[in-house]
């Protein structure tokens, strides 16, 4: 525990921490003494900090239902800031990693949001997995100014000032999935299954829009599921989808099916007799870390679409897994696409603090658009003015050792789109945080950001 | 130049450009001579004289190509060879373990799992040991190569001395034979035994025939509840030709028919075996609650720990899953009833008579042994791997299959109902707990030691959450979380059958996994979970003891 | 069906549509008339055609070795167990079978439970006031006050009961025959014009005894009472007259003296327990 | 004396509002007036952490109403908070305006993203404060009478209560997590602007939701104090100790139950709604059935049957979690578990019962004035 707690924790927390149990062993008559003294501490942390290290926040749960994902993503930041300093940090200063938990609790992300901005006033803040929490966060990293690099691949639809999205945009994952699944093994029928939220939503009604009119795919050729989180008895959807499967074309299921929900139901599938070869199923939610803890046996041969897998055969791969395998200690642990994403989004903020000279939050706005690092799969990542970056798109197949084969990749990068072209709310908006324009959602039709024009156009369509 | 037929449509596509010629009947022959010489040869274990492993080296080179079509033609000459080792190299390639190290020579992966994997070389078969995956460079393939390759293999199991190779040969053939194929299938289906790999032959057959307008092999297709049948028929309908397409009508609407009724046996299926997993989470719970009073909220934590067992124990027994399932039954058993005794005597015992206070006391064991499972296992999920024999489904017929996990499960659940039935109807343990739960002073006064009695009801109920964890492990995740799933559905199905009546948990369990699967197709799943947990909650305020209350005097206080 | 209809029984929640509830009506007769009651668990017959009447301002004690059906009596009388075949009247007008048991208690019928069941984290005099008849509805008591007048009846309750020192205790430290006591002043506020007491002297000492007996016999004639007791010497001494249950139904009815003996009575009764008395 | 005005008269009553007032006044004047980077300084984010905690306290006085005093330990109060703050999340919804991301003028960001092509009739009037500030009140009441009217009609109690209510719970966030509902799905309602036409972005803001969450539970804890101290109080006790012989002295027991049901899920909306401003957000996991039990843990911790063990549990076992997953995220799950465990095992009177021990053995030392505990039913008594 010593240990855990040295290496994670910024010293004042200590003297905080230290001063929280003076004041809660209080007499009953001293309820409001000892009150008063809480309130103080509560709001003492902010000026003890010295002001030396460059300070990193670390925003992922280390506790809760996420804890399984994102504690991984700490470790990652808090190795690469290791990296860093070893190599001389940054401008002559020390990387220092302030780490919260915000303990798989929306709301929670707020709180601890606004403590690492507020209070331990971090420089940039690497964190976030779940949709909900980044939008949790959003009004904060905006309201005080913050840097937010956010690492998951995402369903779009947004772009902010303050957040750098680091993770794939629909158009970087599902879509090029697809066109491999028309093209590559001819696909006619689709299933797109997903868990009940906004991510699965709107890529479905990407993919929906995208197949309907780019593909012509009939209305009778998608099949459309949701089930909840975390569920566990898929019999009657497999059932379904296998009928769905048996009308003589060749079928496929896109799977936005997230976490602990995508074990039962490749097990379902196995037992209901459908191999991959049959139906395959491409998953974006199944990385190398949900492998490790599930028997592979039924996925083999399912397929999968990230921008990085481990198994690339690339030398800044396996150095970096070396890395990894050395800074965990464990021979078995492994890495994902959200780790790249944050091995890219920390790179290219060190670049851009380099070449701006400074931490200041707006000057690293301006100094990083452009930016470019190589990324893990022998290509380079360059962050474009939307705040998304380009990516290369790979389609791997699940092997029994939990790894991916890798059967296909785009040519070159694909530039990540915040808003899609396929939606009908969004196919006129862009983003561009470059001045002049400095918008993230400018309408190429009505020529303004924001939806005040919009408005009006709106209202005065109603008065007509 | 090919030499097999491609039955499959994404390998016809594949090839739809290249190929010069269909397979002809020699080409079946040539082989069933392939593959009789390839066993043949192996048997006989002839190593390999070096002129040969010069061309085999040069056989594998084609195969280290970037373009995709090159290697396809490589595949076919490797093929085409009569070299002993082709079958071993396609089937390395197709696993992708087919690979080049740095030094030129191919390898073959034996264990791809870590950084250091252990090859051996693809030509002499001599094992190189272990070597960096840094070293090495997969040969890649693309899907079209992939069927191509398993096109390649399965044909040769259909004349296969496998009979399952040569069934399941059979099966994929079902709408994919053409005009060159239809020959010599008939000779195969004359020589075929097994009648089941046989019928589908000529089920296969028939369909090429019914595509060529063939009226009577309508005939041969009724009654098949194979979806590939129901196609074949559906085209025949759409077709020109009047009278077979009223013919392929007849044939389809009874097929209709008797896929309704087997759509509704398999939905009763489905809901009995969600009912097994209801009652088995729930039936220890009805012991602790129903019989004890106590509100066990660390019950979906028993279950947990009974589904960790069955991953210790499957580590214990590396390569034996199903042995260590089996052994976890017991195991799991008794790692929750002495927790379950554990938290008897920690807590429980302190809140005699104050159910709702054990409710809390519990939830907070429950947090804790779940934080223990995080922070001293990992709060990744664990692999607990299905046994062969709890894989794939029994076929009853081709519209109708029961999963094996499931039914194992569903059995098992019978089993664990019928055992406590026994238990509590037949053992002087079950007569004690029923003589203190009805009067515990008098039966304190009769010389039975209640707090003895407790303690072993208490284990028993949990015990028994410990078995539906080992049974839980094989249909979900097993993790920090898989208690928490479970436990306000097993609350739900106790109360609704009536506490304090086993009975009525099984009724109640069964019924609501039913209800939710008949629900589920017409609402979807969430809504469908919304609609039983409503019900219930209206039916519990209607009849505030449940399906089956007890009665009496007792109850009536 | 029955789910709709039961939503469609509004009386149960809205006070103001349940009609007030009228006085019993004893011109014609007894305050409380049992017919063929039969009420039976799981086939065992509790109570079996059993028949009785009490007059008003009577003071009867119901004797019965275990199992005869006292209690259960007790228990449809005042709404809690509905009988499966009989007619249950409360005076002339008011007939119990269809009633609730705050509906019956608002008639004027109270009952102490043989277990003494007191609220033991209230203080004695709260445990009067709320005792007390009053508009028992929520906005009443809700902002109901204590009047000078409320007090007196109260502290009146607590003299007559002899409890009056501990008054502003909680009820949970009395003793066993002090929580008796207050049960009974319990139902003295209710002003009920029939108590039903349920072994009244159970557990209590030789002193408490006396006092009970002199309470309950204070109190017949302003009120119908009926005593359940096990307890000769006790039912001795306040008896007139006296009901033997057995078996669910009546036995004998008389005073004591003729009761003791009946020789039905004593040979399925009182037998052992005369020969003790005696002794 | 009027029934309203009994708790100013009481000392405990005028104790707790005393060291209430003293707190927002002491905090806003550390806010406000010591310039920041004082050591004294209350910062907003302190603030906005305190207000969290006060609208907590609220929802724990609102439990320990109805579990404390009538016995009901209902494991689905979080949902009549929850419904409270989607009331109020819905008009700081509807105030957003234009200003979305997709600038529609009427239908929030995720209805467009979702191709909603107008409002849903139940978002009707959530534009203006007042509609949406009674409904904030409503709509937990309304479910809360429905329910409890069911339920307490049948004499559902004890544990079978405690055990619809979670389902009760769990259904609702079941059903809040379908998208098709209008409420955001899992990611709920949030990017709020401004409420009542003041910025949420500011400090100003933050410390008015403070002391109205400040006031609110004042008045709160008064009209609950208010409550346990009339005769319908002690109506509520008896319940709690003895229901049977309530009934049989001739109250109608599932009214009681009922009409306090419905006041206390009223409080738990009213605290939801302020909850939600100052944390900027509400999905449906405010649904689950953990927090409901958790908030029952400050009760219990706090001393039940009191109202402010349930303000003192509360406060506390927020800061602790605050203070925990900040330093030890593993410890935090073992310390909430060890506190159910060892509070209801060794502390069943709680924080409260503890202190009024050593008052009371302060003022009479020797003297034998130990009062029962107050016990949870029998599940067949």
């Amino acid at each position: 525990m010593n240990a855990y707690r040295r290496k994670i924790l910024p010293r004042p927390y200590f003297r905080n921490n230290l001063r929280t149990r003076l004041c809660t062993k209080f007499r009953p008559s001293q309820l409001a003494a000892a009150a008063l003294v809480t309130t103080a501490s509560l709001g003492f942390s902010s000026q003890v900090l010295a002001e030396d290290p460059i300070k990193v926040g670390i925003l992922h749960s280390l506790s809760g239902t996420m804890a399984i994902s994102e504690s991984t993503l700490k470790d990652t930041v808090e190795m690469l800031i290791e990296q860093q300093n070893e190599q001389g940090g940054l401008l002559g200063r020390q990387l220092e990693a302030v780490v919260v938990d915000p303990a798989s609790n929306w709301p929670l992300f707020a709180e601890r949001a606004r403590e690492l901005l507020a209070q331990h006033d971090v420089d940039v803040v690497f964190g976030n997995w779940t949709s909900v929490s980044r939008k949790a966060v959003l009004p904060v990293f905006e309201e005080l100014n913050g840097l937010l690099f956010y690492p998951v691949q995402y369903e779009g639809e947004e772009s902010s000032e303050n957040v750098f999205y680091t993770g794939a945009a629909p158009n970087q994952q599902a879509i090029p999935a697809v066109e491999y699944l028309l093209n590559e093994v001819g696909v006619e029928r689709w299933v797109l299954a997903g868990t009940d939220y906004v991510y699965p939503r709107t890529t479905n009604r990407i993919l929906e829009a995208f197949l309907k009119e780019e593909h012509g795919v009939a209305d009778d050729d998608i099949l459309i599921n949701y089930t909840p989180f975390g569920h566990s008895d898929w019999q009657n959807i497999v059932a379904e989808i296998r009928r769905f499967g048996s009308e003589g074309k060749k079928t496929a299921v896109v799977s936005t099916i997230n976490g602990d929900a995508n074990v039962p139901f490749y097990r379902e599938l196995a037992n209901q007799g459908i191999d991959a070869a049959d139906i395959p199923v491409v998953a974006f939610s199944v990385g190398e870390q949900e492998l490790s803890g599930i028997d592979t046996a039924p996925l083999v041969g399912h397929l999968a679409a990230w921008n990085y897998f481990m198994s690339v055969d690339t030398d800044e791969n396996y150095d970096f897994i070396d890395a990894w395998i050395d800074y965990t200690g464990d021979e078995e642990s492994v890495t994902n696409d959200p780790m790249e994403a944050h091995y890219i989004g920390f790179n290219m903020w060190a670049e851009a603090v380099r070449k701006a000279g400074t931490t200041d939050v707006d000057a690293i706005k301006d100094a990083i658009i452009g930016v470019t690092v190589p990324n893990l799969t022998g290509g380079y990542a360059a962050m474009m003015p939307n705040h998304h970056i380009t990516k290369p798109v790979l389609i791997g197949e699940v092997q029994d050792n939990g790894q991916f084969d890798i059967v296909w990749q785009t040519p070159s990068t694909v530039a990540g789109d915040a808003w899609s072209d396929y939606l009908p709310g969004s196919r006129d908006l862009i983003a561009d945080w470059r001045a002049p324009m400095r918008c993230g959602n400018f309408n190429v039709a009505t020529g303004s950001c924001g939806g005040s024009t919009a408005a009006e156009e709106a209202e005065a369509a109603l008065a007509e | 130049m090919r030499i097999f037929p491609l039955p499959w449509p994404v390998a016809v596509k594949a090839s739809a450009g290249s190929v010069a010629g269909r397979p002809s009947r020699c080409l079946v022959l040539l082989i069933l001579l392939l593959s009789l010489c390839l066993t043949a040869v192996a048997a006989q274990a002839q190593s390999p004289d070096a002129a040969e492993d010069a061309v085999a080296l040069e056989l594998l080179e084609a195969l280290d190509v970037d373009s995709y079509p090159a290697k396809g033609e490589a595949i076919d000459a490797i093929v085409q060879s009569d070299d002993p080792r082709a079958r071993d190299w396609l089937s390395a390639l197709l696993d992708g373990r087919l690979q080049r190290a740095d030094d030129g020579r191919f390898v073959v992966v034996l264990d791809n799992r870590g950084r250091e994997w252990p090859v051996e070389d693809a030509l002499s078969g001599e094992a190189l040991g272990q070597m960096s995956r840094r070293e090495l460079d997969r040969i890649g393939i693309n899907n079209a190569l992939r069927n191509q390759l398993r096109s390649a293999i399965a044909v040769v199991d259909l004349y296969s001395a496998d009979l399952a190779l040569r069934r399941a040969s059979a099966e994929r053939l079902l709408g994919e034979v053409d005009a060159d194929l239809a020959e010599p299938l008939a000779g195969v289906i004359e020589q075929e035994e097994d009648r089941q790999a046989r019928a589908r032959l000529i089920q296969a057959l028939a369909i090429h025939r019914l595509e060529q307008g063939d009226i009577d092999a309508v005939a041969d297709l009724k009654g098949s509840l194979h979806p590939r049948v129901r196609v074949a028929l559906n085209r025949a309908v759409m077709g020109d030709d009047q009278v077979v397409a009223d013919a392929a009508q007849a044939a389809l609407n009874s097929i209709e028919q008797n896929l309704r009724i087997n759509r509704g046996l398999e939905t009763l299926y489905f809901g009995l075996s969600l009912g097994s997993v209801l009652v088995l989470a729930a039936i220890g719970l009805a012991i602790t609650f129903g019989v004890m009073g106590v509100i066990n909220m660390a019950h979906g934590e028993l279950i947990m720990l009974g589904a960790y067992t069955t991953w210790a124990m499957q580590q214990l027994l590396p390569g034996q899953p199903g042995l260590a399932l089996i052994l976890s039954i017991p195991a799991g058993f008794l790692v929750a009833a002495l927790m379950g005794i554990a938290i008897e005597r920690g807590v429980i015992q302190f809140l005699k008579g104050r159910p709702l206070e054990t409710l809390l006391a519990t939830f907070g064991i429950s947090l804790i042994l779940q934080q223990l499972v995080r922070t001293g296992i990992s709060p990744l999920n664990r692999t607990v791997i299905t046994p062969e024999w709890m894989s794939g489904s029994l076929v009853i017929n081709d519209a109708l299959s029961l999963t094996l996990n499931r039914m194992v499960v569903l059995g098992f659940a019978l089993v664990v109902f019928a055992g406590l039935m026994l238990v509590m109807r037949r053992t002087r343990l079950g007569l004690e707990v029923r003589a203190v739960t009805q009067n515990r002073a008098m039966a304190r006064s009769m010389g039975i030691r209640a707090t003895r009695v407790d303690i072993l009801t208490f284990a028993l109920g949990s015990g028994v959450a410990g078995l539906a964890g080992v049974a839980l492990s094989q249909l979900t995740n097993v993790g920090p979380n898989l208690g928490q799933n479970y436990i306000i559905d097993s609350f739900m199905v106790v109360v609704f059958g009536g506490v304090g009546n086993l009975w009525g948990t099984l009724v109640a369990g069964l019924s609501l996994g039913v209800i939710n699967q008949i629900l589920e197709p017409w609402a979807g799943a969430v809504l469908a979970k919304i609609i039983v947990l409503v019900f219930i909650i209206l039916f519990i305020q209607k009849r505030p003891r449940g399906l089956f209350p007890q009665k009496g005097r007792a109850a009536e206080g | 069906m029955n789910f709709l209809r039961s939503l469609a029984d509004r009386d149960r929640v809205f006070d103001f549509l349940v009609p007030a509830a009228s006085p019993v009506d004893v011109r014609h007769g007894p305050i409380l008339y049992l017919e063929d009651v039969t009420v039976s668990f799981d086939g065992f017959k509790a109570i079996n055609d059993l028949n009785l009447t009490i007059d008003d301002g009577e003071l009867r004690c119901i004797i019965g070795p275990n199992g005869a059906g006292k209690t259960t009596m007790m228990d449809i009388i005042t709404g809690k167990t509905r009988p499966d075949a009989g007619k249950v009247w409360f005076g002339s007008r008011h007939d119990l079978l269809t009633m609730n048991e705050p509906e019956i208690a608002s008639l004027g019928i109270g009952r102490k439970f043989q277990k003494p069941t007191v609220f033991e984290a209230l203080t004695l005099f709260e445990n009067l006031e709320l005792a007390m008849a009053a508009d028992k509805r929520i906005l009443p008591t809700l902002t109901a006050r204590m009047t000078p007048a409320i007090r007196d009846r109260i502290e009146e309750v607590l003299e007559t009961i002899g409890l009056a020192e501990l008054r502003l205790r909680p009820a949970g430290i009395l003793s066993h025959g002090q929580k008796q006591w207050l049960e009974i002043g319990m139902l003295l506020m209710q002003r009920p014009r029939l108590l039903l007491v349920d072994e009244p002297v159970a557990g209590m000492t030789e002193q408490e005894m006396e006092r009970t007996a002199e309470l309950l016999t204070g109190l017949a004639g302003k009120q119908s009472v009926v005593v359940v007791e096990h307890d000769m010497g006790f039912v001795r001494s306040i008896a007139r007259k006296v009901t033997v249950l057995h078996q669910g139904s009546v036995l004998a009815e008389g005073s004591m003296d003729q009761v003791s003996n009946d020789p039905k009575v004593v040979e399925v009764y009182l037998g052992a327990d005369a020969e003790e008395e005696v002794a | 004396m009027h029934w309203l005005g009994r708790p100013f008269t009481e000392r405990s009553t005028q104790l707790f509002l005393g060291v209430l007032l003293a707190a927002l006044t002491l905090v806003t004047i550390l806010h406000v007036a010591v310039p920041q980077g004082h050591p004294l300084h209350v910062s907003a984010y302190t603030v906005n952490l305190l207000g969290k905690y006060l609208s907590y306290a609220l929802l724990a006085v609102a439990v320990d109403l109805i579990w404390g005093y009538l016995g009901i330990l209902s494991l689905g109060h979080g949902a009549f908070f929850a419904l409270g703050g989607y009331a109020m999340g819905m008009y700081l919804m509807r105030q957003i305006g234009d200003r979305g991301v997709y600038g529609h003028p009427e239908l929030p960001d995720f209805m467009v993203f979702l191709n909603w092509d107008s409002l849903p009739w139940y978002w009707t009037g959530f534009d203006m404060a007042w509609f949406a500030f009674i409904m904030v009140l409503l709509a937990p009441g309304l479910l809360a009478l429905v329910f409890g009217f069911l339920a307490f009609r049948s004499r559902v109690t004890g544990v079978y209560l405690s055990i619809i209510t979670q389902a009760l719970t769990f259904a609702l966030m079941l059903a809040f997590f379908r998208n098709e509902m209008g409420f955001g799905g899992n990611n709920g309602l949030t990017d709020f602007r401004d409420i009542l036409g003041f910025s949420l972005r500011s400090d100003a803001t933050r410390l008015g939701l403070f002391i109205a969450t400040g006031v609110a539970l004042a008045v709160g804890y008064v009209l609950c104090r208010a409550i346990v101290s009339s005769k319908l109080g002690r109506v509520c006790v008896a319940t709690r100790d003895a229901e049977a012989r309530t009934r049989f002295i001739g109250y109608r027991v599932e009214r009681f139950q009922l009409f306090v049901f419905v006041v206390s899920a009223m409080l738990a909306g009213l605290a939801g709604a302020l909850y939600v401003p100052q944390v900027g957000i509400i999905n449906p996991s405010e649904f689950s059935p953990v927090f409901s039990i958790e908030i029952v843990l400050w009760v219990a911790l706090g001393g039940r049957a009191t109202l402010y063990g349930a303000v003192i549990g509360a406060i506390l076992v927020n800061y602790a979690k605050t203070v925990f997953t900040g330093v030890m995220p593993d410890a935090w799950l073992f310390a909430l578990g060890a506190m159910f465990v060892l509070v209801t095992v060794f502390l069943p009177k709680g924080v409260a019962g503890l202190l009024a021990y050593r008052v009371r053995r302060r003022k009479h030392r020797g003297e034998d004035d130990e009062s029962p505990t107050p016990r949870g039913k029998e599940v067949s008594a």
